[in-house]
């Protein structure tokens, strides 16, 4: 019991928990929760974009679509890092993902559509993604906090790309805005619905603001978003798809229309137009990439017992 | 044609060579992005295709400089067809034991790895020696390509010898797979009429001349992946001239597609 | 608009819907040409994709029939982009279980056949009640049409009894790709507004008045077949309305290159 | 003695030997190892050609292209069953193919590069084919001549498609037109070799003409396919790619230069550009489709108990 006090009089010092620190097991199990749930939605996220790196319609571009999917990646690994200081492998965390126990963010079971979904995501998905994770560079945890500080620099960094992406295109052909006033169509409430339900609706939020890992509610940071993003839509010139958008000059903030929650659940569980392709293709790279793992391991172990064989 | 002019064709011809040779093999490697057998991987691979496409633009945007005119890179990566293509018909190759172009199917790490061991032990010692070049533009990439070649070849030696000298089935692997890729080999030695040129023009290196220095590579690290280093013999591919294998239009039609669905917009 | 203009929308729409059927699931049955599981069976799908072809041609030359001006049935294959194609997202598909559009991998024999059975269960009665159209040229089509789908249909449920009740294996693959591909299913009944409009002009059908029938069907064979009728249950494909999955641009970069690398030209 | 004197007589009186008559061993190996290798080249040559029809221009030559693979498929199915007469199974010369000791037709290890090609095979590579094959419809084998005869028949009218595509082709663009002569320059030279080696050269011939298998030198084919091809150049407006080609008004033939019989022999001793390819796809169709024929077979067997237990 005084080790709990101490933990939480640390959270509400806005200290830091680290790796060595007693924990709560309720605080651990959460965090690996979130934490790994991130790491998945980094890897899984890398293939809605993947798909369109061999496509991508000039070198410049190409480069700078995998070096954003190889910054996923990254994110990916060092969220797995963060994680395994909570004592989990990641072995582990990856076949949690593999038999559907674990989950990643349900963006990712949207497909890619068009050369113009790379923009859009980068602006919208990584915005909002962004906006969600700010907050969290200021997590009680800290090899996550770091981890987050890391991760949004280069996600604002992919946001202002895929902006600057999406503005040459309004620049260009009829065909070339109608690519992008698609993409937009397609994935704004999407992108609204990655906050999470709303607060009236959000089970977990209590707990996780009490333990520093949760700081803004989902509507609040919705709304965050929705504020920051319509006045990029107008600077873009495309329409934001929803007639009920507009200013509220009492609230001081943007008014929008209704999330479709029963799609957004239906995606989250299971049921989206990609969920069964975006884990089809991890578990069959896994499977397919079995041989090579189990290679190197043995190479290791080979090298191992050669040098104990030269030592002795 | 006056010697200027012969001069610049034969410049260009050696450029898109050494730039088609990085894309294309990029572009393969690209396809690893998210499905490769381990995170790292992933990442090393996207990371050696970014030096690899990195190569391709320098070199396409010198040739657009020579040749002048509207061309800038992407004219040459999206606007030519296949035969226009000038790299070694290996690097086209998928990523997968012999088999037609049409019946696509699994990748194989293997083949992927052993590939780019054998063209960056090629590498090494070219962008090494093409650093003397009397196309100061060309030795100055060469000097960058260079230091990203022997990181190209390290990460590819180390999973050779890991993958070699692995498990029974991983040495089986590999060994296909070399069996596989050697003979595609025999093209670095076989001069082109450009490369000739660029040779005695002083722009471009004897490949020939690389390969004892080739081999010596291949042989160490074959062996230290208890490998057997496998015969070459066999045909001799062209596709420095243009004349490729069935997969290369295959790879051109996926990656030039967008592009050419919008002629004349800018991205 | 006015009234016939709207009309003639309509009908091309759905005229275009059934034609990118045929022509989608015939380019994606092609991929088996020469590497089919025994040689029969090459030829039995290479049949079949020509009837597809044949039933494509005739509704886009109607199509272009209707819209006058340059367009002929080339222009309606080659000339649109995937948000344009009007086809069940059924398939479009690749022939392999779930996977992301670039990780393309071993084509699967079993998706292909229940795909085959599960598509000409719907287009037996279908294409029936299409003789009835009051499009004339429509209803032309469908009784050609319907010959053929009823030769698809028997020859794909023979398959579907032979593999559901051959060996352990064969019946697991078989269960995978119903599992799979029966959700897609979903997409046949929920009409779209062209659909919709068809149908109250009598030049279409309500697809959805054939779900019993083609629940009949698909109940009995896999009954045949010992299999489980899989839930349809899932995401709810909207590829008629131009909403696709990944794989159609794909399809569709590799089907139309050579075509529009040649802008004008006649083949 | 006897047996072996009535079966010349019945050959030299143009009498065709029909399955179930006596006939000399050697002369059922000769024809196995023919008819066989000639139902693989069929089945291989399903490849280059096989290689196009996803990408076929039009939809009117994708049907045609089509249609022409599946005949050739058919070819192979005629021609198994004329080698199954002669007491092997189909799944034997398979095997044989599969394992390398069986060949198949050298032709079909060069690439289909272009569009062009599918033309270019139609007119030289049938073109070449008929030409050989003619003569085999008056084999002595009875089964084998009654299938040469309809595979002939299917040919012409491939052969016709062919030449017709091109000349469409010649009509067109300028890379169109660049096209069709690119693909004649690379398929010109090994359409002659079609014909197999110099009489001089050629080890064979004697006892297969005895034997009336054979009919007609490969030199005097030969001969014939240049003659009857020129004039069909000429029309079309391509250059064929010898300089030596030229009318011999004392011959009335046209002389042609030498063939390269090293790359020849390279490529029929699998050094060709596509013969691991060819071979390699054959294998790997063929190991993929195990599970389907084993579950074919596992199903007759199971209705044929269940009719034997109904019958009981």
């Amino acid at each position: 019991a005084d080790k709990l006090a101490a933990f939480q009089a640390r959270i509400d010092a806005d200290g830091r928990i680290e790796p060595q620190d007693w924990m709560p097991e309720a605080y651990r199990r959460t965090l690996i929760r979130q934490i790994s749930q991130h790491a998945h939605s980094e890897v899984v996220g890398m293939l809605p974009e993947g798909n369109w790196i061999t496509r991508a319609p000039s070198l410049k571009r190409k480069a700078i679509l995998l070096a954003k999917v190889q910054d996923e990646g990254g994110h990916g690994l060092y969220l797995y890092s963060a994680a395994e200081t909570l004592g989990v492998s990641r072995a582990e965390l990856i076949e949690q993902l593999l038999s559907g126990r674990a989950k990643y963010s349900s963006i990712f079971n949207y497909p890619t559509l068009t050369w113009a979904d790379v923009g859009v995501i980068g602006w919208l998905v990584d915005g909002a993604a962004i906006m969600n994770q700010i907050p969290l560079c200021r997590c009680s945890y800290g090899p996550y906090a770091r981890a987050m500080i890391r991760i949004c620099k280069e996600e604002s960094f992919h946001q202002r790309q895929g902006y600057e992406l999406l503005l040459t295109m309004m620049r260009g052909t009829e065909e070339q805005r109608r690519m992008v006033q698609d993409a937009v169509n397609r994935w704004w409430w999407k992108c609204l619905a990655m906050f999470g339900p709303p607060d009236s609706a959000s089970v977990h939020s209590e707990q996780s603001m009490r333990w520093g890992i949760k700081r803004i509610s989902n509507d609040e940071l919705r709304q965050k978003f929705v504020d920051a993003t319509v006045p990029q839509a107008e600077v873009l010139g495309v329409t934001l798809p929803d007639p009920k958008l507009k200013w509220n000059p009492e609230r001081g903030h943007y008014d929008f229309g209704e999330i479709d929650w029963d799609e957004f659940w239906r995606t989250v569980n299971g049921h989206g137009p990609c969920n069964k392709e975006r884990l089809g293709t991890r578990i069959k790279a896994h499977r397919d990439g079995a041989w090579v793992r189990e290679a190197a391991l043995a190479h290791a172990r080979k090298r191992q017992a050669r040098a104990a064989r030269a030592a002795a | 044609m006056d010697a200027v002019a012969t001069e610049t064709t034969v410049l260009v011809d050696y450029l898109l060579h050494l730039g088609d040779n990085a894309l294309v093999l990029a572009q393969r490697n690209c396809q690893w992005c998210g499905v490769g057998p381990v995170l790292e991987e992933d990442l090393a691979l996207a990371n050696q295709s970014l030096d690899l496409i990195g190569q391709a633009r320098l070199l396409y945007q010198e040739v657009a400089r020579l040749e002048g005119g509207d061309a800038t890179e992407d004219t040459y990566a999206y606007w030519r067809d296949a035969h226009q293509f000038r790299n070694y018909v290996l690097l086209e190759l998928p990523a997968s034991l012999p088999r037609v172009g049409y019946a696509q199917g699994d990748m194989d790490w293997g083949v992927t790895l052993a590939r780019n061991f054998l063209y960056s032990a090629l590498m090494v010692p070219l962008w090494d020696a093409l650093q003397a070049s009397r196309h100061e533009p060309l030795a100055a990439i060469a000097a960058k390509s260079l230091k990203e070649a022997r990181y190209h070849l390290r990460h590819a030696s180390e999973w050779v010898v890991r993958l070699g000298d692995g498990t029974d089935e991983s040495h089986a692997r590999m060994q296909a797979a070399f069996d596989h890729l050697m003979p595609y080999t025999q093209e670095f030695w076989a001069p082109s009429d450009f490369e000739r040129a660029a040779v005695q023009a002083g722009v471009g290196v004897d490949v020939a001349g690389l390969r004892d220095v080739w081999r010596a590579t291949v042989a160490a690290t074959l062996e230290d992946a208890t490998l057997r280093l496998p015969s070459d013999e066999g045909y001799v591919p062209q596709g420095k001239t243009g004349l490729h294998s069935e997969h290369l239009s295959y790879l051109l039609a996926e990656m030039q597609s967008v592009a050419r669905a919008h002629p004349g917009a800018q991205w």
